[in-house]
């Protein structure tokens, strides 16, 4: 196999595992900053996705999945902001950066 | 702890088990052309060089209009949780500080101006230029000791919504004119996305400083 | 005034008047005029002409009135009785309002039973018959002493019990007929079941032997004007009721075999049972059990042999009017009797009594001697049945005799007689004397000669001599009646049985453990325990799911789930 | 009618997105005039979504290709029957909620954020259900997403950021897993408009995952057993117009893009058996929602988890779906009855609670007797949550029963009516302290306004109780199927 | 809209109006709150009288549709039935208006009642205007609405105990009934109710389904008719105030179950074919156990309007057992005691309700002597519990005459042992109140007197109507074959229903008209 024919697998390959990472780090991991983290991995790894995508194409590269990744990465940056402002209120009410184990309520 | 955390808990069997069907999945993805061919195809109408460009601010300009408009509802979102923390306090720098600064600020807005200028016809446009400006102003704060003085309320929502503005202004104006909403006409598509990619990258520029800020300025009270 | 009016002025007219009863202010003096509802009845028996007939489409389900002869008999049976019994009672009750609820029953029961007499459809008949069965409730029960409760229930659940068994037999009857007229019904003979129905409903009111146990127990318990009306007037309705419903040639003629059977059983029975008794108004009920099983198997003749029912029904209707006349004289002297010295008491009570056990020149005779006349005409020999008629006579006599020694004797408590009291009474026991002659001529002068005299005479004669030897005994052995049978007979051990029964019911647990009772109250007890212990599990799950560890566990499994799930499907579907 | 011909010619979807945009702008640059904007906006918005659900009815689906440029290169705005339907339901919904917040919302900081955030979540939903794209349909998600969440934060204190955190994190896992789905469709066949993938998609193993993807992504947002869990809290501590605008139309927004999916995009992919585990989730939700609303001890948190319950018959959409293609449209006629309800009881809800200074539902008595108006909006919308007849609710029982009879899915006939009982339980609990006895207190002073919306909303319920031929006619003029 | 539909609209809103209206009135506006009780309550009845001329004497008919879902429609409709039971509630419940009016004199909450009142009073006319099951259903389900809110009015924890066992059993109730409703809408569509039924045709390939769907409907509707196992609730929701009661039991909810049954049994599957499917005898013995359960049950209440309770548990099956015999007598006596025990009733609870209110009597055995305190009430009870019994000339005789003879025409003479059984039954537990009121010497005080020394022997409010009920229940035996008679009317339905031209021959033997 030749490189120019692995290399799209690969970034779709990595696009994936990151995905999957940040899943799982959002599932296991407790504090919020982690969590957050673990969702901006998860965004990376579908960009990466689309970007392997637009890369295997046969008809040069496809700008689309491109313009997508950007817009894709401006969501995602401010997503993150909201939540890392969030994350600060948080814990100033709480005292702490992670989600109580139980509701608010009783 | 360690052990623990190496485990085989059911998450991870589970992420495990997903992470497999995914790679099958996308190993097996059959080669298609994708959009390339299209796009190609509209190129000489699309009023910029670049097909990227083209594809964010003509193709699929609606979609870089939300984005803008995610943008600005981050910041707005993050205004209504409350006014921000103030920046801790910093030593002063030293000399090296303040002269790099002062050096790569300008080159930094001139980058970010080309960047945009260039997105037309080569990689760039207004988010890479944005960007760049953005990162101008947060070494800015960074740099300052205490609290940089914030231009007034007014000025700061007014440039944070130029982008979208302009691009609504002008998406309102083609659906009036009858080339549909998001509709340029041709003649005029270069300048009209030359102008909200300005607007844009001013906002974006803005709006990051701002979400880096994270919360309503502290001196400027507009709720009164 | 046309008959149209006139007979449902006869049944309306005390109906009205307890209407009026109940105008505040003047209703409460009313009572007053209770002997004047009789009136239009009497006056209808003047001059309204024998087969009057008038129909009412707006009144129950379209309903006949009628008045033939035999209803003119028993109208003026009732007409009669009524009215005296509502003068004597103008004079026997003493003052308070439980004065006017008597009056308002009575009048109640009065319509009622001149409504039965006129009904000539079954639904009105059924109607009147219910308005007196069960304002007479009101009648016995008026004095509220235990002994009227006792009585009042007895008298309430056999009634009932009659009403319903009446209201089927009426159903059965009008099915079968198509129509409720009683002509229509008179068409189409009555299936077996109808008639046992029928038998036994209206038989619970004429004292038919198994069914009699009300009549000794209300009675003595009812106010005497009561006790007039219900011995003299209302047991009368069963037998009219049975001329009504089982009309002789329509009914079935093994049913008259059985009536004249149970009547005769009745007729000798009721004096077995009465001279064993200790109260006079208790023996009188006993000679009324007894005097109606005499015109029970009267009835059960003329139904057997339809071809003597004419003769036999005129004398039936003789019959109770002389037995009813008789009867109330009887009991309405027993109030004055009370009143009195011992002799002006039996002064009161003694024609009357010779009059019920067939002494010549009375009512009795003439009554008797119609009623057997026919009998020797039958086509089969019925000379037993004749035999045992006139024996009755005899019994009657043992009797009147019991009745007279108790009323002579006991307690008494003087005080002056007024008018209201001694007047109806006058006309009653007049009437005994007088009755025949005014409606019967033939026949009493027939009972005048000397055959017939002797027929009546050796049975009161018989009587006579059994009594008296009774008398003898009893003085010789210095004892008194033997309590061999109790009042109320048959009811007494029934009560006690009852009693028994009922104490059985409430000591066994088993039947007051509802099946399932257990299961039940675990359930009312048990489940909103487990409904809330429920509740609490699914708060403790919804905790859990709250933990971000579950949610996000939770999400990947259903995106694995959810795509194992439509592998499945693509699986099924291709397959 | 002439009119209609006129208005045909006009292009109304995009106002519907230009028109609360340039209010929520608006508002966001003069935020002390906000509610004015936000009530123009509300004013403006109903009668033209009333205009293009006509215009829709009259003339069937429009579709607009935004700058000219045809699918699979540009976009394009899809006025069909189901888009105009849910943006008339979130006009006529949004306009009342707005109505109420000018009431409720006085003085204080917290109202001018409340009516920027309100519009821009308007905006964005509107955008959504006019959006045929699945990417531009991820930017307009994320847009309700960060809308709603800041609404949320609003109430400030801790339960609320708690609440809001935890729903942040939730829509952004739901909506990464949306964007896999999204990357896997356009690597699979390099289109992203809904009409094109629909006309594309085969039974293979990518589409399967990023259905999978997409699905439970969606489902998360939608609050759907067992992910449930963060709504409660958020819906039952927001401010009152908050949650009702949560309740009553963010749930369905997520609801709006599966079944939009599973109409256009997936109709290829086989429901046998994810029938079978919707169903069962559903049937879930329902009991769970419906106990947990048995136990709550307050108001808003029983209706919070009305909303739990309710969510679950909208997934009766699967079973549905599968028995015939028109079974979609019981489930969507379900969603509009609830939204108008839902709106209705948590105005009422937050009446009554910034009447009596609580919303402990024990101490509610006095109140609810003092203000007769907004317990009657209490009722007459619990009714239709119950699906008692005259309202919206029962056409959409009625719809849900028949058509699962229909089909004949007998238990989910079952469910259908045994839920209403859970239903009725819980909801005749809420009503129940009206009728203790003690005297009639109509607490805090309170805007008109405040009880007058929540009955106005009550009312449109027993309107839409007589609005099922023309509703069910509209979605008829709705593009399903793949390539269709 | 159809012809005349304005006038059913009126007469809904004729009572709808004046009960939202009641909602928003102040406590201590009495009079108006008065005025608008009543001059809706008359309203109602007069229009309902016009109705009735319009019919009978001009040949008009009456309907009105609204569309509800495509195929399936709102109507409501006059027809002969529908009348009956319209003019029923209407008369009574401008009885029962002035009876509360007294009987609720400053007691809290009072405008709460009477407006749920009216609203209950409104779906009851809509139950009986409705032209076709979907509308009966929607009416039927807003009455459960309704009358929650009376059966909780006094907020103790009884009556919310008492609350929650209602809506337990009319919700499932409704539940069920609905999922039969749609069934058979799927099958047959939504068709008018009709005499004879409309599902003739599907007999033949669906029959097992019709049966099912039977079962459903009598499962739902005979909630609210308390059928035998599901009338629990009705003996617990005694803990309303005695107007309620009065409702509940002879106009509103028990009669709305029965009345669903008999427009099923005649007008949607009509009686031929319900015969044919079998399903008239299941339901027949049903009504026949819950006749003897109902009466047995009440012998052994102690508690006055307990013992009503399960009478009219008992009694309303009466309704059911005449249809159920599948003949036209028998029905006319089943739907004659629709009217007859509606009256009867409601005048047992007024005197129920008037000796609570007067003398605070509960039990039975606390009646003694009250005949002589309260000689008109106690008249007024003795005329209705007679009537129960059906002793004539009562209403109730004229219902159990011609049951009895409808079981004869249908070959069941067996039936008439059962009505035997209840009539001794209803005796049983009617006759000793009867008497104790009457004969009873009362010692001591009465247990809580209120209407001391006025001329009256209570309120003239409480008086007036169960006096006007009691003279109806007597009348109405009294002059059954008047032309305005409920007899005659029942006659005419039945006529009308089965095609029998001999019923007037049957029932009026003298006329044909």
């Amino acid at each position: 196999m030749t490189v120019d024919v692995i290399s799209p697998q690969i970034y779709l390959l990595c696009g994936v595992l990151l995905f999957v990472l940040g899943l799982h780090a959002l599932v296991v991991r407790r504090h919020l900053l982690l969590k957050i983290l673990a969702v901006n991995i998860m965004g990376s790894g579908v960009f990466m996705l689309l970007l392997g995508v637009a890369a295997r194409g046969e008809g040069g590269i496809d700008p689309v999945p491109h313009a997508l990744v950007i817009t894709g990465i401006v969501v995602a940056v401010s997503a993150t902001a909201v939540a890392l402002v969030l994350m600060l209120k948080v814990k100033a009410a709480t005292g702490l950066a992670r989600l109580p184990l139980s509701g608010p309520e009783d | 702890m360690i052990r623990r955390r190496f485990a085989l808990s059911p998450a991870l069997l589970m992420s495990l088990a997903l992470a497999g069907l995914l790679i099958v999945v996308v190993l097996d993805l059959p080669p298609q052309p994708g959009l390339a061919g299209p796009v190609a195809q509209a190129m000489d109408q699309a009023g910029v060089g670049h097909p990227v460009t083209a594809v964010l601010l003509n193709f699929r300009g609606y979609d870089t209009f939300l984005e803008l408009a995610v943008l600005m509802l981050a910041v707005l979102s993050i205004w209504s949780l409350g006014r921000r923390d103030p920046i801790p306090a910093r030593p002063v720098q030293g000399p090296v500080m303040h002269g790099t600064l002062r050096h790569l600020i300008p080159v930094a807005v001139v980058t970010g101006g080309y960047l945009v200028w260039v997105g037309s016809s080569d990689s760039g446009g207004a988010f890479q230029g944005g960007a760049v400006l953005g990162a101008a102003g947060v070494m800015l704060m960074l740099s300052l000791p205490r609290e940089m003085p914030m231009p007034p309320a007014l000025l700061q929502r007014l440039g944070l919504s130029l982008g979208v503005f302009a691009f609504l202004a002008v998406g309102t104006a083609g659906l009036l004119a009858g080339h549909g909403f998001m509709g340029y006409p041709p003649a005029w598509a270069y300048h009209l996305i030359l102008g909200i990619e300005l607007a844009a990258a001013v906002s974006i520029a803005l709006t990051l400083v701002l979400l880096f800020l994270g919360g309503r300025s502290r001196k400027v009270r507009h709720d009164r | 005034m046309t008959p149209q009016l006139w007979l449902i002025l006869i049944p309306a007219t005390p109906l009205l008047l307890v209407l009026a009863m109940a105008l505040p202010g003047l209703g409460r003096h009313l009572w007053r005029l209770t002997p004047l509802a009789v009136l239009p009845a009497l006056a209808g028996l003047v001059w309204l002409p024998d087969g009057a007939w008038a129909f009412y489409p707006w009144l129950l389900v379209g309903t006949e009135l009628a008045l033939d002869p035999v209803g003119r008999g028993f109208l003026l049976l009732t007409a009669l009785l009524w009215g005296a019994a509502a003068v004597y009672a103008q004079g026997y009750l003493g003052a308070g309002p439980a004065r006017v609820r008597f009056h308002a029953f009575f009048l109640l029961a009065m319509a009622g039973n001149l409504g039965l007499v006129v009904a000539a459809d079954v639904v009105f008949f059924y109607t009147s018959f219910a308005l007196m069965s069960l304002a007479a409730m009101g009648l016995v029960v008026h004095d509220q002493r235990f002994e009227s409760w006792r009585a009042g229930w007895v008298y309430l659940g056999m009634a009932v019990a009659g009403e319903v068994a009446l209201f089927t037999g009426l159903i059965l009857l009008v099915h079968d007929a198509g129509g409720h007229g009683m002509v229509r019904v008179w068409e189409q003979p009555p299936d077996a079941m109808a008639v046992a129905l029928l038998v036994i409903g209206l038989g619970v009111k004429a004292g038919l032997v198994p069914l009699h146990v009300w009549l000794p127990l209300a009675h003595p318990a009812a106010p005497t004007p009561a006790s007039a009306v219900l011995s003299g007037a209302m047991i009368k309705a069963g037998l009219l009721g049975w001329m009504r419903l089982l009309p002789p040639g329509s009914a079935p003629e093994a049913l008259g075999t059985i009536l004249v059977v149970l009547g005769l059983v009745g007729a000798g029975y009721g004096v077995a049972a009465g001279v064993f008794q200790y109260r006079a108004k208790t023996v009188l009920a006993y000679s009324s059990i007894s005097q109606m099983g005499l015109m029970t198997a009267g009835l059960g003749v003329a139904i057997a042999h339809p071809a003597l029912a004419p003769a036999l029904i005129s004398a039936l209707v003789i019959y109770a009017l002389h037995h009813g006349i008789a009867k109330a004289a009887l009991f309405l002297g027993v109030g004055i009797a009370q009143r009195v010295g011992r002799p002006a008491a039996l002064a009161w009570l003694l024609l009357p009594g010779l009059a019920l056990a067939g002494m010549p020149l009375t009512s009795g005779a003439v009554a008797k001697i119609l009623l057997k006349a026919p009998l020797y005409d039958a086509p089969v020999d019925l000379s037993l049945v004749t035999l045992l008629l006139s024996t009755a006579a005899a019994g009657t006599l043992l009797l009147m005799l019991r009745f007279w020694v108790l009323a002579a004797g006991g307690a008494r408590e003087p005080r002056p007689v007024s008018v209201f009291l001694w007047l109806p009474c006058l006309v009653l026991v007049l009437g005994t004397v007088l009755l025949p002659w005014a409606l019967a001529p033939e026949g009493a002068f027939k009972a005048l000669t000397p055959d017939h005299v002797l027929a009546v005479a050796w049975p009161m004669g018989l009587g006579l001599l059994i009594g008296g030897s009774g008398v003898l005994l009893a003085r010789l052995w210095g004892g008194t009646m033997p309590r061999l049978i109790p009042e109320g007979d048959l009811w007494v051990p029934l009560e006690w049985g009852g009693q028994a029964v009922l104490q059985w019911i409430r000591r066994t647990s088993v039947f007051w453990r509802m099946p399932g009772g257990r299961l039940s109250r675990c359930l009312v007890d048990g489940l909103p325990r487990l409904w809330a212990a429920w509740l609490d599990r699914v708060a403790h799950g919804e905790r859990l799911l709250l933990r971000w560890e579950t949610l996000g566990l939770m999400f990947v499994g259903l995106v694995l789930a959810v795509l194992a799930v439509l592998y499945l499907g693509a699986v099924m579907v291709s397959s | 009618m002439p009119w209609m011909d006129v208005m045909a010619d006009m292009a109304l979807a995009p106002w519907l997105v230009i028109l609360p945009l340039a209010g929520a702008l608006l508002a966001g640059l003069w935020p002390a005039a906000a509610r004015w904007w936000g009530l123009l906006t509300g004013l403006l918005t109903l009668p033209m979504a009333l205009l293009l659900a006509l215009q829709v009815h009259a003339h069937g689906p429009m579709v607009l290709y935004l700058g000219g440029w045809v699918p699979p290169l540009g976009i394009a705005l899809v006025a069909d029957g189901l888009a105009s339907l849910m943006l008339l339901m979130t006009a006529g919904v949004g306009l009342a909620i707005s109505l109420y917040a000018l009431g409720y919302l006085t003085g204080e900081t917290g109202g001018r954020w409340f009516w920027i955030l309100w519009l821009w979540l308007w905006a964005a939903m509107n955008a959504l259900y006019l959006s045929g794209d699945v990417f531009n349909l991820y930017v307009t998600l994320e847009l309700v997403v960060l809308a709603s969440v800041a609404l949320v934060a609003l109430a400030g204190g801790a339960a609320p950021l708690v609440a809001a955190m935890r729903y942040l994190l939730v829509s952004l896992l739901g909506s990464m897993a949306y964007l896999m789905g999204v990357a896997l469709l356009y690597g699979s066949y390099g289109v992203l408009d809904l009409q094109g993938l629909g006309a594309q998609v085969a039974l293979s193993a990518a589409p399967m995952l990023a259905a999978a993807l997409m699905t439970v992504g969606l489902m998360a947002k939608s609050a759907l057993f067992p992910l449930h869990v963060w709504l409660p809290p958020a819906h039952g501590s927001a401010p009152a117009p908050v949650s009702a605008a949560l309740s009553a139309l963010v749930v369905k927004v997520s609801f709006y893009l599966m079944l939009r999916l599973w109409l256009t995009v997936f109709p290829a992919l086989p429901l046998p058996g994810l029938d079978m585990l919707m169903g069962a989730l559903a049937m879930g939700a329902v009991l769970w929602g419906g106990l947990m609303a048995l136990r709550a001890s307050r108001l808003k948190q029983v209706v919070a988890y009305s909303t739990v319950a309710q969510v679950g018959y909208l997934f009766l959409l699967f079973p549905f779906l599968r028995a015939f293609p028109d079974g979609w449209k019981a489930v969507v006629f379900f969603a509009v009855a609830h939204g108008v309800a839902k709106a209705a009881v948590f105005l009422a809800a937050g009446t009554l609670q910034r009447a009596a200074g609580h919303d402990r539902l024990a101490d509610l008595g006095a109140v609810m007797r003092g203000r007769l108006k907004t317990s009657f909006a209490l009722g007459i919308a619990g009714a239709s949550l119950v699906g008692l007849p005259f309202t919206g609710g029962f056409i959409a029982k009625w719809l849900l029963v028949q058509t699962a009879l229909e089909a004949g899915l007998w238990i989910w006939v079952l469910m259908v009516l045994g839920g209403g009982l859970l239903a009725g339980a819980y909801v005749f609990r809420l009503l129940g302290p009206a009728f203790q006895p003690g005297p009639a207190d109509p607490g805090q002073p309170l805007p008109a306004v405040m009880e007058w919306v929540p009955l106005a909303l009550a009312l449109l319920t027993i309107g839409l109780g007589f609005a099922g031929t023309p509703v069910l006619s509209l979605l008829t003029r709705t593009l399903t199927g793949g390539g269709g | 809209m159809e012809t005349g539909g304005h006038m059913l609209l009126l007469i809904l809103l004729s009572s709808l109006l004046p009960g939202v209206a009641i909602f928003f009135l102040k406590e201590q506006q009495f009079a108006l709150r008065t005025a608008l009780n009543l001059g809706g309550a008359s309203l109602k009845f007069l229009l309902i009288i016009a109705l009735l001329v319009g019919v009978y004497r001009d040949g008009k008919t009456y309907s009105l549709s609204v569309n509800l879902l495509p195929g399936i429609d709102l109507v409501l409709a006059a027809d002969a039935l529908s009348l009956l039971f319209a003019t029923l509630s209407a008369v009574l419940w401008l009885v029962t208006t002035i009876y509360a009016i007294g009987y609720l004199e400053d007691s809290p909450n009072r405008s709460r009642f009477f407006g749920f009142f009216s609203l209950c009073v409104s779906a009851t006319v809509g139950i009986a205007f409705s032209g076709n099951l979907i509308t009966l259903l929607i009416f039927y389900e807003i009455l459960t609405l309704a009358t929650w809110p009376l059966v909780v009015h006094r907020g103790t924890a009884e009556s919310f105990r008492a609350g929650r066992v209602y809506l337990a059993y009319t919700l499932l109730g409704g539940a069920v009934l609905l999922g039969a409703v749609v069934w058979l809408t799927l099958l047959a569509g939504s068709e008018p109710f009709a005499a004879g039924g409309y599902l003739r045709d599907l007999s033949a390939d669906h029959g097992p389904v019709l049966i099912m769907i039977f079962a459903m409907l009598m499962a739902g509707f005979g909630v609210k008719a308390a059928l035998l196992p599901l009338h629990s609730w009705l003996p617990r929701a005694m803990v309303a105030p005695a107007p309620v009661s009065a409702l509940l039991h002879a106009v509103a909810v028990v009669k709305a179950g029965a009345f669903g049954i008999v427009r099923v049994l005649n007008d949607v599957y009509g009686v031929d074919l319900a015969a044919d499917l079998g399903v008239t005898l299941p339901l027949l013995l049903l009504a026949v156990l819950t006749i003897i359960y109902g009466s047995v049950r009440a012998v052994f209440a102690e508690d006055l309007k307990q013992r009503l309770a399960f009478s009219t548990i008992s009694q309303v099956s009466y309704i059911i057992l005449g249809v159920a015999l599948a003949g036209p007598i028998g029905a006319v006596g089943g739907l004659v005691h629709l009217v007859h025990q509606g009256v009867m009733k409601i005048t047992l609870f007024f005197c129920a309700g008037n000796f609570a209110e007067t003398l605070g009597i509960h039990r039975v055995d606390e009646m003694r002597g009250v005949g002589r305190r309260m000689p008109w009430t106690m008249t007024a009870f003795t005329l209705a519990a007679l009537g129960m019994i059906g002793i004539p000339p009562l209403a109730g005789f004229i219902s159990k005459w011609y049951l009895g003879l409808g079981a004869l025409e249908a070959g069941l003479a067996w039936v008439t042992v059962v009505l035997v059984v209840s009539s001794l039954l209803n005796a049983l537990y009617f006759l000793p109140p009867i008497l104790r009121g009457w004969f009873s010497r009362r010692e001591g005080p009465w247990p809580d007197e209120r209407h001391g020394g006025g001329r009256l022997e209570t309120h003239w409010m409480l008086l007036l109507p169960t006096v006007a009920v009691a003279t109806m229940a007597l009348g109405m035996g009294l002059l059954a074959s008047l032309t305005i008679s409920p007899l005659y009317w029942v006659t005419f339905i039945v006529e009308f229903e089965y095609g029998y031209d001999h019923i007037w021959s049957a029932i009026f033997e003298w006329e044909t008209p």
